[in-house]
């Protein structure tokens, strides 16, 4: 694993960082037994492998409980509105493409209000890793219905049950063109800490969508549920393959958990961008002086 | 009603080069040629010396419909497209039809010959004059697309232009198509210009004199020029989504920003636009947008993002005719009160107004400046008007172009150091470093020992300073970490809820609208000082002001004008002693409500004479004329 | 400044039974019974005959953190929370330390026995009495659960409360959930009721006369009766989106719309919330949202949509403090300008604002009445303090309710034909349908043969009318046919583009604001019209203006007040006689501008006072009673 | 086919219509030669195949030159703003079930800025006909890349090709839950008319890609392009297949034409609605009656 990829400007890329080097001292605003402490975790430790120095990493995020993540990491952070940790994410890397993006939210933000942007992200191939705390309910306002939650899923906007069939997010990255698409567990740090490390070493949009309870509000899909519920892929399964891993991805009851998909040959919107930009650069005054010509 | 009618009408020995300009309308069905030979005509005149100022109408539709294109030709300064014309010439009978009305009671209509059969309209003193443009196309030249030019040439002849630099124009445009096309075009101007001068003797009365030829001279649109400002604000990068009549400048730059190394990008709708614009500029870029009122309206909730997070944003609105989808192609100063007001709750915002088309460069810099040195989003207001109206003008002289850095974060630099001086504001007496307070249940929990283990935990990225602006750290530089947010925080950037802090830094936000009212730019200013009669406008009801108060005065009407270029804050230094001084005051607008007298009244006292039209067309220099004299010794 | 500091201290041989209120608040962990405690003993206390307003705040953490509930007595109406506090219950150290300075001089602390240690604040004239609460709980009663309803015992006895009245409302509240539990819940009751009758002899000096017990008293939140209002007015249908503090509106909604047939949706944001509530209302049923800044932000455009089409929408607002994401569980009056500004262009709207609890409802059956009658969109603006507070207040009398149905398409109605005649405005004097006017370029083509084949296409969607609302047809009604659209269009519902159809048509729109104006609400009233000090507010704030009323008239001052329950269009024939009359007026706003204020003066040439608080709380009435005190005899 | 469906309501349901009583009298403002010519014609012959009265029907679109439709068709129709046209069909449909519901709008409305909204309606299966005049470009603003532009598209906003790979419609509608998902060209009138037809028949989300080419903006993607790179799908293809659809939809090089899935057991987003509604209707006063007796 090459722990220096990104780090290269970094003075101190040779030191060997600790996991607390990634902790900010912002103490979490979570509830007790909140699945987004495991992914946190799990954060800390893929920094960690990773190495990046934090002053090189812009964590982003929309709002919900979920998103108030980046306050609890060192790093720089962008914490945005609702539903559009996307754009946000788009704009930095636009604008500086050296930057080690990590984006961060919850089912709402990203799937409900953030769906557009999620489409346009993923097909444009970003170079984004983007971890969606799924918890399958709105957390932060405490406890409506989110795009994940199950048909007839009963909340407080939904007394009745949800009449919304869910909509599974890996099926959406993957039809949008996502090139790493993957599934963890708040219950299996170890493991999401490792598909954390792939989805940021990975050059492209990298879409984790992490079932990660809400015990205060979500009474179904609880640790135990997931626990039952969601299985490793198959030995053998072979993520290069798009058809199989739409397959994969429609799977329910149970659940796939780990790398459903990775295609590493498709560019990056930067590199298409970046190819854009002529080898010899002008001033302003140098375009402004050729237009004027062209005018006059 | 004192109306253009009672400018005085032509006599017989009178030419039209003693007239202090002229207006010629072509009018036809759209796509089919009107607006390339309105276009190639202003530059030819431009070319022979004219000032040139034009104007255009569209249809909605993609094809079809009835297309206008109007140039004003003088030797002075022009300020507006005019009222009636002086020359129409019609492509078809529709262009007769929808015009005729608006010639002069002396005017000339010119027509295609054929193309114009039912002449239903009474002639009154007005000439008509048949041209074989398609005739001589389709003829002697053998290429009818080239009977645009023919056009041209005619249009030539007639106003007597020298021939040396429309021959240079004319290799200039078309060389790279080759010489060949270069040839046949010259032909066709000239086969078109020797028409006229055989075969219409009476064509010396529409000389008109032309001014000096100028070097620096070009003929440019609003868009255009405004797109430049932003190159010369320092702009890189452009997040848009296309939307009439703002699309031009994306257009525009995205062919540009690569080659000062940054891009253009078109998101999927106008909030990511926003959201990717607040994304780039937080890496220190200058970032921007483009849009027209409906964008605007979906921008809203980025914009209170950008105000709260204090992140610098620019935000280019044209203006066109609302509400909702309205009327995409057409006039209207409608969208002053969201740009002013739009927001749940308060923060700083800025918002500018060019009143011209030179203007749209000085302004485009100025929000950039605006925007970086104060952190705040700015609106730069434009419209369709504005924006594709093409004009001659001087170069802009790059060398007063000044830019005004962000207020960085250097650690190394004293509590007390003095930041680099510029023209906008005061000096910013913190660094940005601090001690954390205690924590106390108003916020999110702080790890006190881990805190105070770091040092780059102490930056302030909110630091409270005396003007409002806290010096801002860039992903990439150590210690300078903080996590950005639309909630309400702490000079820390921690989320704080109390009432103290809610206060301090609503009022610290808040302060920066008093150091960039005090460094608004220059008003235009125009008319006698000393006058009690005076009108206040902005944006492009600006040049409509003016042009009334030049006739006014030509009566004899003691006038004075102001339009300030910053709309918001009011920068009430340069309206104090205006409003207090006059007796009656009149604010023309292109709009329903008043939305500028309104805004001006909750600062002032004084009951405007409100004057608003909200047709989708600009306002007329007449009506406004018509209000002066109302309220002449009145 | 004359603040609460000089109210008389009670002395020994005083009672509470002499004060008109007193306030108890409760602090403690949230999540640990706090907010439970207080809902309990404010229904308690209403049974027993008070008139009850509570008060509370809570973090935005999901959990934890340090929560408030405050719950103020009388026998006589209350209008405000109160301000220092006479009791304060601490659940824990953090109860006491966050609230102490509050109590007082002559106050009461109460904390459970154990849980408050360190007492270091200065105690001055306040007594203190700890109470076993959880000592109760835990071992006597052994339900440890039940420590909530022993500390409502007490406190019920401690104020001399009528026993019988309570049990009836135990048995109640309990009864589903089993016999067991309402015993259980009534022996919590009884044994914390008998300790203090037990251990507290100077109980008596507590003792605060309740009011008789009425039949007809609810006691209920802001939002809660705003949801029944909307129910009132015929409202079926709800798309929206969860945002804090809004939320329980449409929560409360899903519940009680099926039942009348309608729905409510959880839709995907906030844009396609007001884009449902369009289509449904296209529809002909009573559509709503509901949401707080920073979705009433995203809403911009559809908000335009809904005035350019003339379709019937409510958006409830519940401002919260911004901006950006602010602080959501805050108060703020913030959002006035963008609800009457907002949107490129301008439309029709109007704003309406309740002024307490009971008025909640009564202005959401007017938003309905409103927005069918004018065909626009109507924003309720309510706050955070309005949304949570808790009220006794007396039932609603439902034999009010009026309901002002649209003006529907008749084809069979003559041209003169007065239709229905109601409250809100004059008759409509037009069946809708007309002659097509002739192609002429400015719009759309029609085929003029086909149109004249059919009648239907005779309708004239936006018929231009008197008071500007034109008969609506709605799918499903043969001949009816027309496309609704955000462009500009004729009365036939063809895309226009000329400028005599905008202009009329602007007007049209707009006229609807005269009408609306003229049907306002009733505003608030209270004091001395002849006054020459007067006071206009709006909101929430109302109750504090009104409380600051009451003192200063005690303390001899002569002051008038006036808070219009619709904000926008200004109802002039309300405000007008009031602000020419008064030599000062003060407006008290809970935001940063004084937006009431300067809206105001958009029509109004008066130097108003503006009192601006800004810190996410509600205003404080000593504030504003100082404030008054200045401007006595000054 | 049953010709009378959704049309019981009406009075002249049995009068036999002709596709002139489809038309209105307002006459398509679009470019000589434009694709959406075609749709048109085949939306009049659905709708006279169909038979369902004018009155009954609501045509719903945002705005682009495609989105105009509405405006040419004797029904009610709602021309909305620019990307909005699911949410505000989705209101008309909860409100008024029996309204036959058929929905237009271009590539840009629908899969740009309406792009979120679109994952919502197919997730919730609402009872509406999307028919998409899918030219690969922006129409109405002259000329711009639009979501379905091919990579290196070159167009007024992208002078050195678009940077963003295209976005695939039918895998959207697919992977969102669609439960009819066809593609059409404007070149094939017959055979559209068919799909909208079977569109406006199916209860449940039904989506229409349609090839409708713009000569005016789009040099590429022309009738001729179209005409040789979209075939029909294969014999015997088993359009209740949903990987194979997933499968179908993701080829290109060519395209398919025709259905590609259709499912017509899924209870539909109105269905659900209605089952919250008890039986027994109250009155809102009985309501408020009931609730004052909760408060009191
Ligand atoms: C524009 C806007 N609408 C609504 C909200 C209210 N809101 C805050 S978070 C949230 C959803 C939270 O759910 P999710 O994204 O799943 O995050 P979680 O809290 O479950 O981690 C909502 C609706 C908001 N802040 N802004
Ligand atoms: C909020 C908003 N943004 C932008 C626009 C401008 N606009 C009108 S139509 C359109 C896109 C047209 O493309 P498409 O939807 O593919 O339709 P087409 O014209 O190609 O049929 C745009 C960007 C608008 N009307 N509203
Ligand atoms: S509400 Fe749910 S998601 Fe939010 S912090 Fe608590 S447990 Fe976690
Ligand atoms: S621009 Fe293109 S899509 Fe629009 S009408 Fe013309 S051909 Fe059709
Ligand atoms: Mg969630
Ligand atoms: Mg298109």
């Amino acid at each position: 694993m090459d722990v220096l990829n990104n780090n290269t400007k970094s003075q101190v890329a040779l030191l060997e960082r600790t996991v607390d080097d990634y902790k900010s001292d912002t103490k979490p605003t979570w509830c007790p037994g909140c699945g987004d402490f495991g992914v946190l975790n799990a954060i800390y430790n893929a920094l960690k492998a990773k190495g990046t120095d934090p002053k090189d990493i812009v964590a982003v995020s929309g709002i919900g409980c979920s998103s108030r993540l980046p306050f609890f990491v060192s790093s720089y952070g962008f914490h945005s509105v609702h539903g559009r940790a996307m754009p946000v994410s788009t704009g930095i890397r636009v604008a500086n493409p050296d930057i080690q993006l990590i984006a961060f939210g919850g089912d709402g933000d990203g799937f409900a209000i953030g769906a557009g942007h999620f489409v346009h992200t993923a097909r444009r191939n970003l170079n984004i890793c983007y971890v969606i705390m799924d918890n399958n309910i709105y957390g932060l306002t405490k406890g409506q219905t989110s795009p994940t939650s199950d048909l007839g899923f009963v909340t407080k906007t939904t007394p009745k049950g949800s009449a919304d069939a869910p909509l599974n997010p890996l099926m959406l990255a993957l039809a949008m063109g996502a090139t790493y698409v993957a599934r963890g567990f708040s219950g299996k740090t170890k493991e999401l800490a490792d598909l954390i490390l792939q989805g940021m070493e990975h050059p492209g949009f990298a879409v984790i969508d992490v079932f990660s309870p809400c015990p205060t509000f979500n009474k179904v899909n609880t640790f135990k549920y997931y626990r039952d519920e969601a299985i490793d892929l198959p030995e053998g399964y072979d993520k290069t393959d798009y058809i199989a891993a739409l397959a994969a991805a429609s799977k329910h009851d149970p659940y796939y958990l780990g790398v459903l998909y990775e295609n590493r040959d498709k560019a990056t919107f930067e590199d298409h961008v970046a190819a854009t930009i002529p080898a010899e650069r002008q001033t302003p005054e140098q375009v402004l002086n050729g237009l004027f010509k062209k005018f006059s | 009603m004192v109306a253009m009618a009672e400018r005085p009408t032509m006599t017989e020995e009178q030419t039209l080069e003693q007239r202090h300009s002229i207006v010629i309308r072509m009018g036809g069905e759209s796509g089919e040629g009107v607006k390339s030979t309105g276009e190639l005509f202003a530059q030819v005149a431009a070319r022979a010396g004219f000032k040139v100022l034009t104007f255009q109408t569209y249809p909605a539709e993609i094809k079809g419909g009835h297309s206008v294109y109007q140039v004003r030709l003088s030797s002075e300064d022009l300020y507006t497209e005019g009222a009636a014309l002086d020359i129409l010439l019609a492509f078809n009978q529709e262009g007769y039809d929808k015009s005729y009305e608006e010639l002069h009671d002396d005017g000339l209509l010119l027509y295609d010959d054929g193309a114009v059969t039912d002449f239903h309209y009474e002639q009154g003193g007005k000439r008509a004059l048949a041209l074989p443009m398609t005739k001589i196309a389709k003829g002697e030249l053998k290429f009818e697309l080239g009977k645009n030019v023919v056009a041209v040439g005619m249009l030539a002849a007639l106003f007597g232009m020298d021939v040396e630099p429309i021959n240079r124009l004319l290799t200039e445009k078309f060389l790279r198509k080759g010489e060949d096309v270069v040839a046949k075009n010259k032909q066709a101007f000239q086969l078109g210009f020797r028409y006229i001068e055989e075969s219409f003797p009476e064509r010396a009365n529409y000389y008109l004199k032309a001014g000096a030829v100028e070097e620096d001279s070009i003929i440019i649109s609003g868009n255009q020029l405004l797109s430049m400002g932003c190159i010369a604000g320092g702009c890189t990068h452009l997040f848009g989504y296309p939307i009439t009549p703002a699309s031009d400048i994306m257009e525009f730059l995205a062919g540009e920003l690569p080659k000062v190394g940054g891009a253009v990008v078109q998101a999927e709708d106008e909030i990511a636009s926003m959201g990717m614009v607040l994304g780039a500029s937080y890496t220190g870029k200058r970032a921007m947008t483009s849009t027209s009122g409906p964008g605007l309206s979906l921008m809203v909730e980025m914009l209170g993002l950008s105000g709260m997070a204090e992140i610098p944003a620019v935000i280019v609105d044209v203006q066109r005719t609302g509400p909702s989808t309205g009327m995409p192609t057409k006039q209207e100063q409608g969208d002053l009160n969201m740009a002013v007001y739009a927001g749940h709750g308060e923060f700083p915002r800025i918002v500018l107004a060019p009143t011209d088309v030179a203007d749209c460069f000085w302004r485009a810099i100025d929000a950039f400046n605006f925007a970086e040195r104060y952190q705040v989003p700015v609106i730069l207001l434009s419209d369709t008007t504005l924006s594709v109206r093409t004009q001659s003008i001087h170069k802009p002289d790059l060398s007063k172009i000044k830019l005004i850095p962000r207020v960085l974060y250097d650690p190394t630099a004293s509590a007390n150091a003095t930041l680099d001086q510029h023209t906008l504001s005061t000096p910013v007496a913190q660094h940005g470093n601090g001690t954390l307070p205690e924590n106390d249940g108003e916020g999110d929990e702080v790890d006190m020992e881990l805190a105070a283990s770091r040092g780059f935990e102490l930056y302030q990225r909110y630091a409270v300073t005396e003007d409002g602006v806290s010096p801002m750290s860039i992903p990439g530089q150590a210690g300078g970490q903080y996590t950005s947010s639309g909630l309400e925080h702490n000079e820390f950037s921690r989320p704080r809820y109390d009432v103290i802090n809610h206060t301090r830094m609503t009022d610290k936000r808040h302060r920066k609208l008093i150091g960039a009212a005090q460094n608004a730019p220059e008003p235009f200013r125009a008319g006698d000082p000393a006058a009690e009669l005076g009108i206040i406008t902005w944006g492009s009801a600006t040049g409509v002001a003016y042009e009334a108060l030049l006739e006014a005065q030509k009566q004899g009407v003691k006038l004075d004008l102001i339009a300030p270029r910053m709309i918001w804050p009011i920068p009430t230094q340069q309206l104090d002693d205006f409003i207090a001084s006059k007796r009656v005051i009149i604010i023309p607008e292109v709009n329903f409500s008043g939305q500028f007298a309104n805004l001006l009244n909750t600062h002032y006292r004084k009951d405007f004479v409100r004057l608003n039209v909200y047709g989708g067309a600009p306002l007329k220099s007449s009506l406004l004329l018509a209000k002066i004299m109302e309220y002449v010794n009145h």
